[in-house]
């Protein structure tokens, strides 16, 4: 078992330190951290820090996907979370205030629960397909998110809110700690309890796992309720970090690379086998690749030729048949495992 | 000897990551002969199959077809080359049609575009050739796996190939279609065409085949001609040892439990499935249900079990009214129930055979409260010792495992919950005799010790060996039930069947 | 009994139909309700405006049926529309080369893209998703590299083509409509009555199935991404007529517009069950939530997206109680 | 609520006028700004205006322009998302006899009988005042200068001509160079990441321009953290002219603020009024714009309405 998780994560890892070295081949001192103010800084923090929010985001994905859905709506759910929280913080008398925060959050929080609620009973109450299920929160709550903060940007300035996603905590991004935190819960919830298996179950074979007697339609519910928390935790973080809430853009195509974070991570979009730690490397390579776009120089107008290539190779690498297949050729007539002859067919009388 | 091989193969090796699951196996097949291919649970039979017909590539032997050294590609190169295949699960489409799923590949087309009514005939023409009445333009997936399995068959067939093979073709048939199969596969022998076909029941064997080649391990055991080699040998060559007898099974049988019935069911029915039956089933009783493809046995458990909802009458338990809503109820209230569609319906392949084991228990303690590994791993390692699980890891991807070995898995899965009332819907598909024997050991041994079974199985012979009573059903509506008192015969179930009144 | 048969073999050959049936008599109410609320909105140029309006929509939706039949999914759409409106008015603006060239390059090119994102996942057994989502960064970045700015097409084929009116009696559509009709029609042929089309349905049913039954497994999903991208070549094509103008930012999301259609008109992303006239289906609703909207007026930005969703959550809602209900 | 208010009502005395405005999008505060702006002159001045978001899609926007003929508006106005690809729809508007009214961005038609003006920023001359102001800033020093780029959106308009703009006019200057010019998607976070990834990369930045206010706050945040002074030791550059832009200025953060009007709304009215009537207008009106520096930004701020 441990072999083969290892083996799991193995190739996205070879893929995220690839593109770190690429980058350390155009700034030297790309790994270095040092401490300045008291805060770790360098680029590898920058990765981790502004990687957090779509690691929480990706998370949320993968225990979606391992049932066999997707959240289309992550992105309206991170803009209505940072929206709620931003305005009630910029409404309240005193905004700098621990408890205005902790409501804030409370409230943006609750509501996402709701959001992902009705997720949930779209998709396992009355049968919608989840595309077209989130698909629905997807546009109207990019709608809502606007009419919040009606279509302007909410500026707060509350050095409690700042601290969730752009404030250090014991020299380190409060927003790593948070991320990593989620993480840590979410593989204890889904590891050191059958949370796990039963997912994976109901998304490997839904119609067995009814028969075994999981109760899906609560497990579904249940997964859509967390991606939409995660997704509003994401929201409150990067609100927090530019001190603004965007309802037009916050988490604008987030959902995008969730699900590739989710892919890259080795996560079937089929539904079943899960893996978080995957999907964590997943999140970490594409926020590596902005990374990387910027400290390179790639122009913009190159800029998605270069992802394409990127996430292309990456797909190979982790593709177990092209391994094979690049493994044979090099191999050259060495390999034994065709039959010995090879005439062709002929087609049957 | 006769003419050449049609089909031949020397020395083929197959290797799966940490298993050799064929080693240097020989085997010839010749026109106008059945042969049949036999072997254990996980002996290399459908493996062999597969290599032939180029779904997995061999690590090393040779294909000779007709004389020639060919390499197959795939299935659809072995289909072009004459060679016509019925994989061991029903590999059809299930949201095609029966029509489409006979004829999909080489649809009768008029000017280049497919010819649906001229298609709907011929499929409806094809099914009843079997026998089989059933609508073509259908989806597939709205009828058993018995008939699915028959579909398939039709669809072989219909090939009209210089080759047919047939892996376990009738795990899930009963008597009648049997014989209608053999008739059809009698002809096309005689006609010339190959078959290879592989069975568990002996019986089929000794009727229909000519030859047949053993395989055990992964190895050849040896090639026989069917008249010289009798049952007993047959059996101790496969398993490599004695098979031990059955008798005492039957007389445990008879003795019929007495006491409150643990679950009754009063005009429980569904409409378009089964009409409103009334069954007991006592702590300690084994009740069987006979009847014939698609009379409604399936269904009729299926609504015990609250897997459909019934929609007249009512189900007790322990003498309390009960609604069936879900599978989730029925387990709380200790039912279990082992369906006939593994893959459908049972497996989940991406998991381990532990995780597929521990699958319905962890379910029923909810995911708060997780086995521990350590608990995981002994459950999946007794139960693998105990049915003889091949291989014995319980790390293997249950996907991996043949289909014989992934039906025990089920059967575990079932048995760890230790429920009160375990519904087996064709428990024994596709399980070797060997390892048979020793399900209705355990089957037997459960009731004896106060569980309530209700056995559902295409082998009369099984339902009688063990149940006490057994009802029979025809046409969706149960029309008997029969006490096993010792008169009771396959026979006389037949002719219930057929009379379709209370005898 | 044999009523029982009789009417289980009904239910069961009737069933595929049912939820078609719903969509359309729900497009049929929500027209009706437009109707009655607004002035105007009661005309067949309307109805017309709503193919002239979707033509490159419905023909990229059409190609994504295919893909979606058979458990894929093409990400790349909307950029392959992009860089095909790009190309031609690149080729036929700057470098002056004839649309009758240009035309057939444009979809060549397309299909070629589309075959080889569909031998990629086929050949290394990657997901559509990944595998065409870097087609679609691919797409939207040549687009990039040809040009950042929008280049338009004074071309008189193309301009013809776009300001074209073809009378139906008081009304008229534009030769775009014409072309999706016959994409639709050519397609529906395809796919219920050509071989290649049932085994775009097999693999959705199962694709190991489809290999152990000998279909042509390979030649189908590498198919139906050609398919895709040939329609969304032409969708792109048509959009040129439409914009006159070839721009990288062109039908940004237009995927999931197409995704959308082909969902909502019954299609199951898990594939090997839906129906190209539900695809269209699907379009036309999609449009006729827009039209309601710009016929309504005074929505706002953000009201714009909340009545969006809150129509489509109302027509799926609806759409899935009458369907789930008739089954039962 | 944002919307308007849905009153059919006929207002007042003589025939009311319905205007169809096709708007770009919500895609920034500036264009909620504008939009609003074209909402309440609307309502001033008794126009029955029918307002249709395009979600940042040309082609929305040319469905919302034929649904505005098919509703027989007297006006169609709109600030189109490109500049090309309109001649067919609004040759559809010209023979259903509705007049055109551009607002924001123009279109490259040749045929000038399709509008009948333009009004509206000019991008390009954005770029080139925020370029005017670096040479001015710079002018009698020799040693290089390091600018940073902030781009907008890839291929949209306005990033497009910002950038060609000021590109034209520090051309001229050797020591000028663009060292680093990325997009920043017109967002605050993308502003904010890619300002902190240049600071990494880039060993010496001596101006950040950016092509609107809020990917200028985003990268003066970055700024901050990697422990420099914005406005001093990266001078910024910044185009639009919000509110927080203003604060950011008033607080020695921003060094200039190049503006772009998006209150144009009763301009708007006036000039649709005029086309309706009939009388003649120019083909081409600019909007009053400014460039701000910091001494002036604090007593400009009150004044800031978005
Ligand atoms: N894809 C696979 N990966 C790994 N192991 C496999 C795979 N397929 C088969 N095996 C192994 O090969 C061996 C032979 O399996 P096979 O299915 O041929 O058995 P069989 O004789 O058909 O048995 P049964 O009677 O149960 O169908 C088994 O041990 C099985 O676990
Ligand atoms: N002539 C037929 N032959 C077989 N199945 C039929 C026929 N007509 C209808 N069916 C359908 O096939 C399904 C099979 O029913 P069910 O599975 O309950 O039968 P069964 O007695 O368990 O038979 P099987 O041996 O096929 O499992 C039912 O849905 C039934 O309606
Ligand atoms: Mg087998
Ligand atoms: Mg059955």
């Amino acid at each position: 078992m441990k072999r083969m998780t290892g083996h799991r994560l193995f190739w996205p890892a070879v893929v995220l330190i690839a593109l770190l070295l690429a980058n350390l081949a155009f700034t030297p001192d790309f790994f270095a951290i040092r401490v300045r103010d008291g805060h770790l800084y360098g680029s590898l923090i920058d990765i981790l820090h502004f990687g957090s929010p779509l690691i929480l985001v990706a998370l949320g994905m993968t225990l979606v996907i391992a049932t066999g859905g997707i959240d289309l709506s992550v992105g309206s759910t991170v803009a209505i979370a940072a929206a709620l929280a931003c305005l009630h913080i910029s409404e309240s008398d005193d905004p700098g205030s621990l408890g205005t925060v902790l409501t804030a959050v409370a409230i943006a929080l609750g509501v996402a629960l709701l959001l992902g609620a009705a997720n949930g009973v779209l998709v396992a109450r009355i049968g919608v397909q989840p595309i077209i299920a989130t698909l629905i929160l997807m546009v109207a709550g990019r709608g809502v998110a606007q009419l919040i903060t009606d279509g302007q940007i909410i500026t707060v300035t509350s050095e409690p809110f700042k601290l969730i996603g752009g404030g250090y905590w014991l020299t380190v991004p409060f927003s790593i700690l948070l991320a990593a935190a989620v993480v840590l819960l979410a593989s204890m919830l889904t590891r050191r309890t059958a949370l796990g298996l039963l997912l994976e179950s109901v998304g490997g074979n839904p119609v067995a796992s009814r028969l075994v007697g999981i109760r899906a339609a609560g497990l579904i519910g249940l997964v859509y309720v967390v991606s939409a928390l995660c997704a509003a935790l994401a929201g409150l973080m990067i609100s927090s970090n530019v001190s603004a809430a965007d309802g037009n853009n916050a988490g604008l195509w987030i959902e995008l690379d969730a699900i590739l974070a989710v892919v890259v991570g080795g996560t079937s979009l089929n539904g079943g086998r899960f893996s978080l730690g995957g999907t964590v490397l997943g999140a970490l390579v594409i926020q590596t690749l902005s990374t990387t776009v910027y400290t390179i120089g790639i122009p913009p107008e190159t800029t998605l030729v270069f992802k394409a290539v990127v996430v292309i190779t990456v797909c190979l690498v982790q593709s177990p048949v092209f391994r094979a297949k690049a493994a044979r050729r090099r191999s050259g007539a060495r390999h034994g495992n065709r039959p010995v002859a090879s005439k062709k067919l002929e087609v049957g009388a | 000897m006769r003419a050449q091989p049609v089909l031949e193969v020397r020395g083929i090796r197959k290797e799966f990551p940490g298993v050799v699951a064929l080693d240097g196996v020989d085997f010839r097949l010749f026109p106008g002969e059945v042969h049949a291919l036999m072997g254990e649970n996980g002996a290399g039979k459908s493996t062999l199959i597969k290599v032939l017909t180029g779904v997995y590539e061999s690590n090393g032997g040779e294909v000779v077809l007709a004389g020639q050294t060919v390499r197959i590609g795939g299935p659809l190169e072995a289909q072009e080359a004459g060679i016509s295949t019925v994989y061991q699960e029903v590999n059809l489409c299930p949201n095609l049609s029966v029509a489409e799923n006979i004829f999909i590949g080489r649809e009768p087309r008029r000017f280049g575009m497919i010819h649906w009514s001229e298609l709907r005939r011929r499929a409806a023409e094809s099914v009843a050739a079997l026998d089989l009445d059933i609508d073509v333009t259908a989806p597939l997936n709205s009828y058993s796996i018995a008939v699915q399995q028959l579909v398939a068959i039709v669809r072989a067939v219909d090939v009209k190939a210089k080759v047919l093979i047939l892996d376990e073709p009738t795990s899930s048939l009963d008597r009648d279609e049997v014989r209608q199969l053999f008739t059809v596969l009698r002809r096309l022998r005689d006609q010339g065409v190959a078959i290879l076909f592989v069975s568990h029941f002996l019986d089929q064997i000794y009727e229909i085949c000519d030859r047949l080649t053993i395989l055990r391990g992964g190895r050849q055991e040896g090639e026989y001609l069917t008249s010289e080699l009798h049952q007993g040998e047959l059996v101790a060559r496969m398993i490599g040892g004695e098979l031990t007898g059955l008798a005492e099974l039957a007389d445990a049988a008879r003795t019929e439990p007495t006491g409150k019935s643990f679950l009754r069911a009063e005009g429980l029915g569904r409409r378009g499935a089964v009409e409103p039956y009334d069954l007991a089933i006592r702590p300690g009783e084994v009740v069987g249900l006979a009847g014939l493809l698609g009379s409604g046995r399936t269904e009729a458990a299926r609504l015990l079990f609250g897997a459909d909802q019934s929609d007249q009458g009512t189900v007790k338990i322990d003498g309390a009214v009960t609604a069936m809503r879900s599978p989730r109820t029925a387990i709380g209230h200790g039912i279990a129930f082992c369906s006939e569609n593994r893959k459908a319906e049972g497996l989940v392949g991406e998991l381990t055979v532990r995780e597929n084991i521990v699958l319905a228990l962890q379910a029923a303690r909810g995911w708060t409260r997780p086995l521990s590994r350590a608990a995981q791993d002994e459950l999946a390692i007794r139960w693998i010792r105990a049915l003889d699980i091949r291989p014995n890891n319980p790390e293997a991807l249950i996907r991996n495992l043949s289909g014989g070995n992934q039906q025990k898995v089920l059967l575990a899965r079932w048995l760890i919950t230790d429920p009160k009332l375990l519904i087996l819907d064709e428990p024994t598909r596709g399980i070797d005799i060997g390892a048979k024997t020793e399900i209705q050991k355990l089957v037997a041994k459960l009731a004896g010790d106060g569980m309530s079974v209700l056995f559902i199985s295409a082998e009369l012979e099984e339902v009688l060996r063990l149940s006490h009573r057994v009802g029979v059903l025809r046409d969706h509506r149960l029309v008997a039930e029969l006490r096993n008192d010792g008169t009771l015969t396959p026979e006389r179930i037949m002719s219930t069947i057929a009379s379709g009144a209370t005898s | 009994m044999s009523t029982d048969t009789f009417l289980s073999g009904l239910t069961r050959r009737g069933r595929g139909q049912i939820p078609m049936l719903v969509t359309s008599v729900l497009l049929v109410v929500m027209f009706a309700a437009g109707s009655v609320s607004y002035d105007g909105f009661l005309s067949g140029q309307v109805l017309l405006n709503l193919l002239i309006d979707n033509a490159f929509l419905l023909v990229v939706a059409v190609g994504m049926t295919f893909v979606i039949l058979t458990g894929g999914i093409d990400l790349s759409v909307g950029a392959m529309v992009a860089l095909s409106t790009m190309i031609s008015a690149w080729l036929v603006q700057l470098h002056g080369w004839p649309p009758l060239l240009v035309i057939p390059l444009v979809l060549a090119i397309g299909t070629g893209a589309g075959l080889a994102m569909g031998w990629v996942i086929h050949t290394f057994e990657i997901q559509p998703f990944i595998v065409t989502l870097a087609g679609m960064f691919l797409a939207r970045g040549l687009c990039y590299t040809i040009s950042i700015d929008s280049i338009s097409i004074t071309d008189p084929t193309y301009t013809s083509m776009a300001q074209t009116r073809i009378p139906l009696g008081e009304l008229f559509i534009s030769p775009s409509v014409l072309i999706a009709v016959l994409a639709v029609v050519v397609a529906f042929v395809a796919l219920h009555y050509t071989r290649f089309g049932r085994n775009v349905y097999a693999l959705g049913g199962s694709e190991q199935s489809s290999v152990l039954m000998g279909l042509p497994v390979a030649r189908t999903k590498i198919g139906v991404y050609g398919v895709s991208g040939f329609c969304s070549a032409l969708g792109g094509v048509l959009m040129t007529f439409y914009m006159l103008s070839g721009y990288g930012l062109h039908a940004v999301g237009l995927e999931l517009d197409a995704i959308a259609a082909v969902v909502i008109g019954g299609t199951l992303l898990t594939g090997g069950s839906g129906y190209l006239l539900g695809t269209v289906l699907g379009v036309l609703v999609l449009g006729l939530i827009q039209t309601v909207i710009s016929f309504q007026g005074t929505l706002s930005s953000w009201w714009t997206r909340i009545v969006i969703g809150a129509l489509l959550f109302v027509f799926i809602l609806l759409q899935r109680l009458l369907t789930s209900r008739r089954r039962s | 609520s944002g919307g308007g208010s849905g009153d059919k009502a006929s207002g007042g005395g003589d025939k009311q006028l319905t205007v169809g405005f096709s708007q770009v999008g919500a895609e920034s505060g500036w264009r909620t700004a504008n939009t609003k702006s074209v909402q309440d002159a609307a309502k001033k001045a008794g126009i029955n205006l029918k307002f249709s978001d395009a979600q940042q899609k040309q082609e929305n926007q040319i469905k919302a322009i034929r649904s505005f003929i098919q509703q027989k508006v007297d006006v169609i106005a709109f600030s189109p998302v490109v500049e090309s690809g309109w001649d067919t729809v609004l040759k559809e508007a010209k023979d259903a006899k509705i007049p055109v009214v551009l607002t924001d961005r123009a279109v490259d038609s040749k045929d000038e009988s399709l509008y009948a003006t333009f009004l509206g920023s000019d991008f390009v001359e954005e770029g080139k005042k925020a370029g005017d102001w670096l040479v001015k800033e710079y002018q009698g020093k020799t040693e290089p200068v390091n600018i940073v780029e902030l781009q907008g959106t890839t291929g949209s308009a306005p990033a497009n001509d910002r950038k060609s703009g000021f590109g034209d006019v520090i051309k001229g200057d050797a020591k000028f160079k663009v060292v680093a010019s990325q997009t920043g998607d017109f967002t605050r976070a993308k502003g904010k990441e890619v300002m902190q990834a240049f600071l990494k990369s880039q060993p010496k930045i001596d101006v950040l321009y950016a092509h609107n206010d809020d990917m200028a706050l985003g990268a003066i945040q970055a700024i901050e953290e990697a422990g420099k002074t914005p406005g001093k030791d990266i001078k910024i550059i910044s185009v639009d002219g919000v509110k927080d832009a203003f604060t950011a200025m008033a607080a020695s953060k921003i060094n200039v603020v190049v503006e772009c009007n998006p209150l144009l709304g009763d301009q708007l009215m006036e000039l649709i009024k005029k086309v309706k009537k009939g009388e003649t207008v120019e083909r081409r009106i600019k909007t009053v714009e400014g460039v701000f520096t910091m001494d002036q930004a604090a007593a400009a701020l009150p004044n800031r309405q978005y």
